[in-house]
């Protein structure tokens, strides 16, 4: 598998995840500007945490207008795996290529915890490692993780088992507890907490590694499943 | 030179957890007399434009890409032409 | 403190003493004047407030100071520059230094605390050093009232704000409470790197024609002559300091430290020196540079990029503005490092250049606006020595108290809740302390450990600060704080090897303020002897007082420890029923 | 009842990285005709007082004690006496 890591400017993940892939994972990650336009041969595209641009304005506001958007919306409209963790689940919602938005935690306050979740859907190219129902735990470290979506919106993506994994105690006031979901066609990943500081015995424990362990199997799979 | 005056909220229906705040702390420290908070954001732009439609049209455009989020937040703006000496 | 005597002529500066407003005496004014040879003109006397103000100059603190240890066969790198380094094997080494932004966090808690973390962070990377760690020491007033809860809340907010954004873990810290600090708070920031011992940078600008180049924010008129401001008591006056208020930028400040480590990793035959610029802005982090080489240098201010239309010398040069960096370039080589910092869309500018006569000298609109020797500035300082008192509460101190606990369930529970003992997972949960993935050991234990990595080691690093005890007794007190500060390391199994320190205490020009600073530094060099953890940096701020009421004298002590083997951590959770329980030591 | 609307703004001396960052946003898109940004926040409150100017002293206290931080922000703002009917 090869997986490009977008580094926009303020990105602070994005070691991070190379680090995931390429030292525990085992398999290729590329760390590519914010202003490339092209993400051909790319297996994964991954969209780190952070704060991309300060996220001065609204978290991930400015960086959907980064030269790299473009391709990123072309790639995953052609069926490409996306994954945005934390500042990339907020880029990937202002960019419209998942629905809803991300507010602010209802204390107003920034929250690096453990947080133990549910799988909610255990058959995405995302989860495919985890049980349906599976608790596990991973690190949140957001201000504005608090997920939004209108009635109508959040009712079709509970319809169309988009909400991958689930708050055990709501920590931030996501509606249905959503912490991660898929865009319609299943493709494209936004989740809230880190799977990638949870993928080494030593540092957090692996309950994150599932996440890369599907993406791999996936992308190996080079067919990708529609639920 | 126009300069814009631009105001963006949450939409009526989104709970707005600073506003929220702020009213439960207005009604801790006493003030309950405080029936509604409405938070927003508020933005002046200047800039040069051959003539107000063009001015209110760039605006428009910049409000709706970057300025709001529109699955959340409505906006409003005005547009007023400077003096020239400005 | 905007500058309204712009115009003052230096012989009106010497009837009209506008320097005493910014923290210099008369008699200091005169021993300026005097080694200059004429009447100092305004942006001078202005250097020299900033210059020679205890922040800078350490003129109450240097004698005391002095008898601190600071080296052993492991460091590399002792106090006098940005940071200290330490060899820690396998070619690596650590870097660290902490520092105060007591007064600045009282004024504006937000951004006090916010500015404080950046600029620490900005000592760890001058030196090459990726900056990995963060932890902090707060004192506050008791939780009681809503004003200290506000500061509580705002001083927590900024320090997470900044490292949260910047992306390097906060760690660990401390936080007390007591009533000595409800007008004093205290708000000390640590920043731990760490770095491949061959890439040590040192803060000098040697070589004539070599260039300075400025990096990073425009220069604006905040924070100005902060330093000379942290250097003052406090009156309750805070009306007059707001415009002293700074706001840190921690996205400009990522990209500083990518562009700084990347200039020096790929650069390193380019660059002679680099320092970040922190309290008294770019006259300090320019002349220090200058003095610790044996140079001069020219600087053309109109070459400074400015926020503001019509800035004077004396704002320009005082100015703290954040997020800004002085590099030494070798002539000729300056395109190939400012386009290092074009790519990450950071101004980057030649404001002047290295000289052979020692002078400093700068230039505004083509004319000479100050022409000062480097020396004066810097050795000229005044060094005070002091002579301690013993303060009466030593002299004849209280009767032991020994409390009557009759109900020791109550008592028990009434200590649980004490905001000293009570878990503080509210206000460190704010800190993201596990980005860059090498947290072993977050916040809530004994010591933080982190990995080092492409290595089999891990550091473990801890704050610790006890007033009470230094009020009691100030050297046993010194001593007691760096014996908590290596147990908190012993305890996950780190062997310790040096720290750093703010020393936080009241007006060193009274007697018995100057005999606690005297004080609990020889406890405090005791203890570094007898464990073998040299002093690599620190910093002082005194004259925590307001209204003539001094803070407890409290020393904070950060301390980092060496664990050689990854497996050989401890954590301090119990892991299953039946385990045995020991008490050691008595 | 009585509706206060507020705007607080950075001083102008203080620096304002939201602002700098949106205006090389916006000359980067080709937005370069903006000249000047300004960030702030508007809020409103809807409130009961027994006359104009008690609400006015009111707001203004919320202002300084809470909405604004007088170190770095001012504040400015208007009150108006809502019609009956709300
Ligand atoms: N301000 C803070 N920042 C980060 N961590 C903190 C802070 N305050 C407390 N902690 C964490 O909680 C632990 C307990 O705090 P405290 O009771 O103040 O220290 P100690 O146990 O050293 O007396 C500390 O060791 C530290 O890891």
């Amino acid at each position: 598998m090869k997986a490009a890591v977008i580094s926009f400017p303020g990105s602070n993940c994005d070691d991070d995840l190379m680090h995931a892939i390429n030292d525990v994972v085992g398999e290729e990650a590329v760390k590519v500007s914010a202003k490339a336009t092209t993400l051909d041969g790319f297996d994964l595209v991954l969209v780190p945490g952070g704060f991309s641009y300060g996220d001065y304005l609204r978290s991930g506001a400015i960086a959907k207008f980064a030269p790299v958007m473009a391709a990123l919306k072309q790639f995953a409209q052609a069926g490409g795996y996306v994954l945005g963790i934390c500042n990339g689940f907020q880029i990937l919602t202002e960019a419209g290529l998942l629905p809803g938005a991300l507010q602010w935690n209802t204390s107003l306050q920034f929250i690096c915890e453990p947080e133990p979740l549910v799988v909610a859907n255990a058959e995405t190219a995302f989860s495919s490692r985890y049980e349906a129902g599976q608790s596990i735990t991973l690190p949140i470290a957001h201000g504005e993780g608090n997920y939004y979506a209108d009635p109508q919106t959040l009712a079709a993506l509970e319809a169309n088992h988009q909400v991958v994994f689930r708050y055990a105690h709501n920590p931030n006031g996501s509606l249905n507890d959503i912490a991660g979901l898929t865009n319609a066609a299943g493709n494209v990943l936004g989740m809230m907490p880190h799977p990638e500081r949870a993928v080494e015995e030593l540092i957090f424990g692996t309950d994150g590694l599932g996440v890369f362990e599907s993406l791999v199997q996936a992308t190996k799979e080079g067919a990708y499943a529609a639920n | 030179m126009f300069k814009a005056k631009i105001f963006v909220n949450y939409k009526p229906s989104v709970l707005d957890p600073k506003a929220q705040v702020i009213q439960n702390t207005l009604t801790r420290l006493g003030d309950d007399n405080v029936s509604h908070v409405l938070v927003g954001k508020y933005f002046e732009l200047t800039l040069s434009a051959a003539s107000q439609a063009e001015a209110e049209q760039q605006v428009a455009r910049i409000c709706d890409e970057m300025l709001a989020n529109v699955n959340t937040e409505t906006f409003k703006f005005t547009v007023e032409e400077l003096a020239v000496a400005e | 403190m905007r500058m309204l005597q712009t115009e003052l002529s230096p012989a009106q500066i010497k009837t009209e003493k506008p320097y005493r407003q910014w923290g210099l005496t008369d008699a200091e004014y005169d021993r300026f004047a005097e080694k200059l040879g004429r009447l100092p003109n305004l942006t001078e006397i202005g250097l020299a407030s900033g210059m020679w103000s205890e922040h800078c100059a350490y003129k109450y603190s240097k004698p005391v100071l002095k008898t601190f240890w600071t080296k052993n066969d492991r460091v590399l790198m002792g106090p006098g520059e940005g940071a200290g380094v330490i060899a820690i094997g396998e070619g690596k080494a650590v870097v660290f230094k902490a520092e105060s932004h007591n007064h600045p966090s009282a004024v504006e808690p937000y951004q006090g605390a916010a500015t404080g973390v950046g600029g620490i962070i900005r000592d760890i990377f001058s030196i090459g050093a990726k900056p990995v760690a963060i932890l902090d020491s707060l004192a506050f007033g008791y939780p009681d009232n809503a004003h200290t809860k506000q500061l509580i809340d705002q001083v927590v907010a900024g320090i997470g704000d900044y490292g949260n954004a910047i992306g390097i873990p906060t760690v660990g810290g401390e936080t007390r409470f007591a009533p000595t600090y409800a007008q004093n708070p205290l708000v000390n920031a640590m920043c731990v790197g760490v770095m491949d011992e061959s890439a040590i940078q040192r803060g000098k600008a040697a070589g004539t024609g070599n260039s300075l180049l400025y990096v990073g924010a425009k220069t604006g008129r905040d924070g100005i002559n902060g330093a000379s401001f942290a250097s003052a008591e406090f009156s309750t006056e805070e009306e007059a300091n707001r415009s002293a208020v700074q706001v840190g930028d921690p996205f400009m400040e990522k990209l500083l430290v990518d562009a700084c480590l990347e200039v020096t990793r790929d650069h390193q035959e380019a660059l002679v020196g680099m320092q970040d610029m922190g309290a008294a802005g770019l006259v300090s982090s320019t002349v220090e540079m200058a003095d610790k080489a044996g140079y001069g240098m020219v600087l053309d201010l109109d070459l400074v990029p400015q926020r503001e239309p019509n800035m004077t010398p004396f704002e320009i040069m005082l100015s703290e503005s954040q997020e800004r960096m002085m590099l030494c370039v070798k002539a000729g080589r300056e395109a190939e490092v400012s386009a290092v910092f074009k790519q990450y869309d950071l101004d980057a500018v030649v404001i002047g250049h290295v000289t052979d006569d020692g002078r400093y000298t700068l230039l505004q609109h083509g004319e000479t606006v100050c022409d000062v020797p480097v020396s004066l500035l810097t050795d000229d300082a005044p060094v005070y020595y002091q002579q301690g008192v013993k303060p009466q509460r030593l002299v004849h101190p209280a009767t032991d108290f020994v409390p009557a606990v009759t109900d020791p369930e109550a008592t028990l529970k009434k200590l649980l809740a004490d905001p000293n003992v009570a878990d503080k997972t509210s206000l460190y949960r704010r800190y993201d302390a596990q980005v860059q993935t090498n947290t072993i050991e977050g916040p809530g234990g004994d010591a933080a450990v982190i990995r080092v990595r492409g290595t089999h080691r891990a550091l473990a690093m801890t704050t610790d600060s006890n007033g009470r005890y230094l009020a009691l007794d100030p050297e046993v007190g010194g001593a007691i704080t760096v014996a908590e500060a290596a147990r908190n390391l012993v305890a996950t199994g780190a062997e310790p090897i040096g720290i750093t320190d703010c020393l936080n205490y009241g007006d060193p020009t009274k007697p018995e303020q100057f005999y606690s600073l005297q004080e609990s530094a020889k406890g405090i060099v005791a203890a570094t002897k007898a464990l073998n953890t040299p002093v690599i940096s620190g910093n002082v701020s005194l004259y925590n007082e307001t209204n003539g009421e001094a803070i407890d004298p409290t020393p904070m002590i950060g301390m980092v420890g060496l664990i050689e083997d990854l497996t050989t951590i401890t954590t301090p959770r119990f892991k299953t029923a039946g385990e045995l329980i020991y008490l050691l030591g008595d």
